[in-house]
């Protein structure tokens, strides 16, 4: 735990941070509004005292009630990770600015975490599905998915063409019915 | 400069309608999708300027290095861009994480990089550690360092027989695969799998050090050295091999940094960033190792890094079979783990880069959310930026340099 | 009738179609050696007035049918070599050593089926495995292998080796057109552009020898490199040599420059739609190309048939079968049979649980080992064109293994440095080893 | 790269000939039995005792506990039944669609399985349909099943279970909690020969009948168990 990057942390952001600023083994958490993302990582990039050069993972994360982006940092100012979770989403429509102008490389986990759960990140250039069918119609790492409802209200019905069956099907589970040998 | 827009065409072709031609019907282009663009960038890449035309390189495609589709724009035999496309071997393993318990997550995380197993088992099993607050047995960590290198070796053997292979090269993979398989058998005594290992746990390790295992180590750590050193010379100096893979795919340490590389592909670029010493775990602080760096950040520096590697995990093994303490190789667990509401995270290095993982605990037996980071869906992206202007024998060097294992990438 | 209308749907195509054409052959056989008995001396007096078609006609055949056996030999040589290299045992199932296992796999191709792939433009597409075939087998026609054993005797016959040679091109591009995929199309512009570019070094290369020969006849070329090691043309000729194999090696599509079909990068080219036996006349076409390109080397660089050095004991055979008269029926009845009982009498004898019909056997089989060897000891003492398609056929060996050597080392060169490689290097050197020449001869002919 | 152009190659050149006339590595695998350390554990087994009985009691732990349920098996319980089976299908209910499955890395439900004792299922489809395949009404739909067959099949049970989204633990744990849900038929219960309920005939029943005979024989008419009964 770094005492010091706490310090420096709070007496930086003092007034965006949402929460207290958290400290387990060798993590720090800060959590911050969503519209704030682009100052705050601007600053923990470029400024000489954090000097955060490294995003080290981007994550989504549904809690329930909101939607979180959880961003990990790295810098070799401190023996820290840095989370910074950009709290308090709508789960309706959760957005959040993109950080695509600090770290090319956070496209494509942008586009993960858009894929899954929905979460628009405004300034991605591409943000589009990555994993599923581009016709998918849900986001399959929300706490709320039910696969077999959310599949079937895709157009193509999730990967059902691959494997499609003739025979009667229940038309409860869409699995196959096998007829019992007539005597 | 005659510009289509490929999207007029109707979304599904058909046979009966006299104005389809035959060329749409039958799918000439069929990379193009049949549903109007969602962003400004895939409506800029899905339109054609004159001479140029798609190539559709995969699902099924030799040098893909697993189920990956690259549409590449071409024209002549010069990628003017491309788009790679995922989710062919998706399996949704952090869906399947939060519906197992933590025991059986470890699980799932193994076949993500199928040829490096051992690492992407590591970061989870950190990561609930750390949830947990257990702290591992040092014995069971240096069997994890011992085990984790010996995979890092093994890993970065098959690297450079596809890269070759990519190149054209015949015999280097073959080669390669008698020092993996050598190791392979190896871990195969030590953990029971030739593969997937699942030999990391929870507080610790699956079984200790076997004779089995060991002799098996000594045998093939005798002649190690020799065998690596004599094989160099099929590749690292032919003028063929050399001149098609020296300044190919350069990316300096900015936009490497930009485009959040790790491993050996940033190290290439001239930065020794390594998390086992920038950001230490396990027992690496104790153990002595360089990180070799090389400043070209091109194909080749990336190969040759990866050769300098193998000989310093070659040094690893060295030190730790030497100051390999007794005791347990499991820490005191209950059976059903429910850790404390909170989050972890922990990354470990591994011969691609940084595997990390994020868990969040909810207070059940099951991990509420948890997030794999993985170095070759992170390292993939960056191929749309150093292919194009490059000919599509590059685009298939230039994939093989950057090491992706699609397993990693579809998560 | 019942019977045999039965028996008749039983069989498969392949089984129709044999038990329609082999009573037919009999009997055409029959028929043709009634007529020949008949008008035979009327026959025989047109052949002979006609030589030199007959003799393009039977070698033509013969050259059509040698490429079959030998591609299935530099197959395995392929197989074989490159899994040794790569410390595998490689093909060790079929056959000795695994040496049929080339055969299975021209059989397997054969049973195949063959697939033309919807868009395709079927014409060209069937047509193009063909043109590849033929322009090899052409090639073979004027290759000189042992002396008097060659298919023609070209006084163009360099040229029309090239001509042969540029002709492939035009089948690869059919392929690659006509296959309806652009993997395929990429593989035929591909290799147009290869071949085309080295078609003019490999010309260039060989004009030094055609200067130092005074003729374009490769025979007339190989005759005039008789004599002994130092005779041969690569000696005179060393750049142009140099340069003549690598472009021969571009010509035959080989490793590292295999650009057409590289399978890591555009799947397999032109061949990437062909299936079933279309594909395997590539594969033969490719591989009969090896050793054109390997042969073409010797004859014109390594003295072709000739021997690296003169035999310092001449043999001469003074036996004349003819000379026996009764004698040889005597020996040709008694002899075998005798022999047979000979040499097997010692197993007989000196081990007891080998039967007498089992010695009997061993004796043919030991008989049949000594006989071959003799007769074929006979012609090598007897006839100078078994020594010369001895030593044509060892030198050629040795190139194919060089090529098979270096594709189990070598990874492939990319487009643009093959095509600056032959613009910037080969030419010049090409060029640079014509002037020369041809300066060397105008100053040591004056 | 060397200063001679060329010596590069013909190094490796000379390296591959070398090896040409190397030992080989191959294992010749059908001729020589691979080396499989003792500690392999990519073949599942089932251990024996001393007597030569198998020591797994079908507890269904391990199947429980592998996360990607390859451990799938069937086996005869205390009263000498073949009830109790395990399989995908059962585990995850809101998984059971194929592609789900598949997608999922698990096994799938092989079509060409065939139950042990075949009957007509039309009347637990019935039964289900009218009880809106809920789970939460099983008890009901026992009894509708006990009613329309005199007894429970085991693959009405199965087919509740993967109709209703219910693991098959639960509904099989359902009907031995109540006392008047029986699977057999009361026809076998008195000691008659005629099932009573539709069953067809196939070779499993057989299979099944021969292997319940060899059992008796194997341990002796003097242990034979009471049908159906626990004392």
């Amino acid at each position: 735990m770094d005492r010091i990057l706490r310090c420096r942390l709070e007496s930086r952001f003092g007034e965006r941070l949402t929460g207290p600023v958290r400290q387990r083994h060798d993590e720090t958490e800060i959590r911050i509004a969503p519209g704030d993302v682009p100052e705050v990582l601007l600053a923990l990039h470029d400024e000489s005292e954090f000097r955060f050069r490294m995003l080290s993972d981007l994550a989504g994360v549904d809690t329930g009630t909101t939607m979180q982006a959880v961003y990990h940092l790295w810098s070799d100012t401190t023996a820290d990770w840095l989370r910074v979770i950009a709290d308090g989403m709508s789960r309706d429509d959760p957005r959040v600015p993109s950080v695509t102008f600090l770290w090319k490389g956070a496209e494509w986990m942008e586009r993960e975490a858009y894929d899954m759960f929905g979460i628009t990140f405004e300034g991605n250039r591409d943000l589009r599905r990555i994993y599923m069918p581009p016709d998918y119609a849900s986001f399959p790492l929300r706490k709320d998915f039910f696969l077999a409802d959310d599949a079937a209200r895709s157009p193509a019905g999730g990967v059902r063409h691959m494997e499609q069956t003739h025979g009667p099907t229940n038309a409860q589970t869409g699995a196959r019915i096998r007829q019992a040998p007539s005597s | 400069m005659t510009t289509r827009t490929p999207f007029d065409i109707p979304a599904h072709a058909s046979t009966d309608d006299p104005r389809v031609t035959l060329d749409e019907q039958l799918g000439v282009f069929e990379p193009i999708p049949p549903y109007p663009p969602r962003t400004e960038r895939e409506a800029e890449f899905y339109t054609l300027r004159d001479g140029e035309m798609f190539l559709n390189m995969g699902p099924q495609h030799p040098s893909t290095h697993g189920v990956l589709r690259v549409v590449l724009k071409i024209d002549g035999e010069k990628v003017v861009d491309l788009d790679p496309v995922l989710g062919y071997l998706h399996r949704g393993v952090e869906k399947l994480c939060e519906n197992a318990d933590y025991h059986q997550a470890i699980c799932y995380t193994d076949p993500l990089e199928y040829i490096s197993s051992l690492f992407c088992e590591w970061s989870p099993v950190m990561a609930f550690e750390k949830l947990l607050d257990v702290q591992v047995p040092r014995r069971a960590e240096y069997i994890r360092v011992l085990s984790g290198e010996l995979n890092r070796i093994a890993s970065h053997a098959l690297f450079i027989g596809w890269f070759a292979l990519d190149l054209g090269g015949l015999t280097p993979i073959l080669w390669s695969f008698i020092e993996r398989d050598e190791i392979v058998e190896m871990l195969a005594a030590l953990t029971g799998q030739r593969m997937l290992f699942n030999y990391f746990r929870i507080g610790g390790v699956n079984g200790d050090l076997n004779h089995e295992f060991m002799s098996r180590l000594g045998t093939w750590m005798s002649k190690a050295t020799h065998q690596i050193n004599s094989n160099q010379a099929l590749l690292n100096e032919n003028e063929i091999f050399v001149r098609r893979a020296r300044g190919l795919g350069v990316i300096d340490t900015a936009t490497a940094l930009q485009m959040c590389m790790t491993g050996p592909n940033l190290r290439a670029t001239g930065v020794p960033f390594d998390i086992r010493r920038a950001h230490p775990y396990s027992i690496y602080p104790e153990l002595d190792f360089d990180i070799p760096s090389r400043t070209e950040g091109d194909c080749l520096a990336r190969y040759l890094l990866r050769m300098d590697e193998v000989k310093q995990s070659l040094r690893i093994i060295d030190q730790c079979l030497h100051r390999m303490p007794d005791g347990p190789v499991m820490a005191k667990l209950p059976r059903l783990i429910r850790p404390r509401p909170g989050r972890a995270y922990a990354a470990i290095e591994g011969p691609r880069g940084q595997y990390a993982t994020y868990a969040i605990s909810d207070g059940t037996d099951q991990p509420y959310r948890m997030r794999i980071h993985d170095p070759s869906f992170i390292h993939l992206q960056s191929v749309g930026l150093l292919t194009p202007g490059n000919l599509i024998a590059d685009t298939m060097a230039i994939m093989a340099s950057l090491d992706p294992i699609m397993g990693g990438v579809d998560k | 009738m019942t019977v045999v209308g039965r028996t008749w749907e039983r069989l498969t195509i392949p089984g129709k179609i044999l038990a329609v054409v082999i009573p037919l052959g009999a009997v055409l056989t029959a028929g043709l050696a009634i007529l020949i008995a008949v008008i035979g001396g009327a026959v025989v007096q047109f052949l002979v007035d006609n030589l030199p078609l007959v003799r393009f006609v039977v070698a033509a055949t013969i050259v059509l049918l040698m490429t079959v056996p030998s591609a299935f030999l530099i197959i395995y040589m392929e197989m074989k070599v490159i899994a040794l290299m790569n410390l595998r045992y490689g093909p060790d199932r079929v056959g000795p050593f695994g040496s049929a296992l080339s055969v299975v796999h021209g059989l397997k191709v054969l049973m195949k089926e063959d697939f033309t792939p919807t868009g395709a433009d079927v014409p060209v597409f069937t047509l193009a495995p063909v043109v590849v075939y033929m322009s090899s087998v052409m090639s073979l026609l004027v290759l000189p292998f042992a002396p008097g054993l060659f298919g023609q005797d070209f006084n163009i016959g360099l040229l029309y080796f090239f001509a042969m040679g540029g002709l492939t091109v035009v089948g690869l591009l059919m392929a690659g057109w006509s296959s309806f995929n652009k993997y395929s199309l990429l593989g035929g512009l591909r290799s147009a552009a290869q071949v085309i570019s080295y078609e003019i070094p490999l010309t260039l290369s060989v004009v030094g020898v055609i200067l130092l020969a005074g003729t374009m006849s490769l025979n007339q070329i190989v005759l005039g490199q008789a004599g002994n090691l130092f005779d041969w043309y690569i000696w005179r000729q060393p750049l142009a040599f140099v340069v003549f194999f690598i472009a021969v090696t571009a010509e035959a599509n080989r490793t590292p420059f295999d650009l057409t079909e590289a399978d890591s990068e555009i799947v397999a080219g032109f061949a990437t739609e062909y299936s079933g036996m279309r594909f395997g006349f590539f594969f033969f076409a490719e591989y009969v190309n090896v050793f054109i390109a390997s042969g073409l080397t010797v004859a014109v660089f390594l003295g072709g048939w000739n021997a690296p050095f003169n035999w310092p004991w001449p043999v001469a055979v003074g036996l004349d079968p003819g000379s026996l008269g009764i004698g040889l029926l005597l020996l040709l009845t008694l002899g075998p049979p005798l022999a047979i009982v000979v040499l097997g009498l010692p197993f007989y004898l000196l081990n007891s649980r080998i039967r007498f019909w089992q010695a009997l056997i061993i004796g043919f089989g030991l008989f049949n080992v000594i006989a071959v060897a003799a007769v074929l000891g006979l012609a090598f003492l007897s006839f100078d064109w078994v020594v010369g398609l001895l030593w044509f056929m060892g030198k050629t060996y040795v190139f194919v293994f060089t090529f098979v050597w270096m594709r189990g080392t070598l990874p492939r060169v990319r487009i643009d440095q093959l095509m600056g490689f032959a613009w910037k290097w080969l030419l010049p050197a090409a060029l640079l080893n014509l002037f020369v020449t041809a300066f060397a001869i105008l100053v040591l002919n004056r | 790269m060397s200063l001679i152009p060329g010596l590069g190659i013909v190094r490796g050149m000379a390296l591959t000939l070398r090896r040409f006339f190397q030992p080989k590595v191959t294992h010749l695998y059908p001729e020589v039995p691979a080396e499989i350390s003792p500690k392999f554990r990519g073949r599942l087994q089932l251990l024996y005792d001393e007597h030569g009985t198998l020591k797994c009691e079908t507890c269904f732990q391990c199947a429980q506990a592998c996360p990607i349920e390859c451990i799938d098996m069937g086996g005869v319980d205390t009263k000498g039944r073949f009830a109790v089976h395990w399989g995908a299908s059962e585990t995850y209910g809101e998984r059971r669609e194929e592609s789900a499955l598949r997608r999922a890395g698990r096994t799938v439900p092989d079509v060409a399985y065939e139950h042990w004792s075949p009957i007509d299922l039309s009347a637990v489809d019935a039964i289900l349909h009218e009880a809106d395949h809920d789970p939460r009404r099983l008890l009901e739909i026992l009894g509708a099943t006990q009613a329309a067959y005199g007894y429970l099949p085991v693959a009405a049970l199965k087919r509740i279970s993967f109709g209703t989204g219910a693991w098959y633990a639960m509904v099989y744990g359902t009907a031995t909690y109540y006392h008047h849900l029986r699977f057999e038929p009361p026809a076998r219960l008195a000691g008659a020969d005629e099932p009573v309920a539709p069953t067809v005939e196939s070779g499993r029943e057989r299979v099944e009948a021969d292997y319940l005979a060899a059992l008796d024989q194997a341990i002796g008419p003097g242990s034979k168990r009471p049908a159906g009964r626990v004392n």
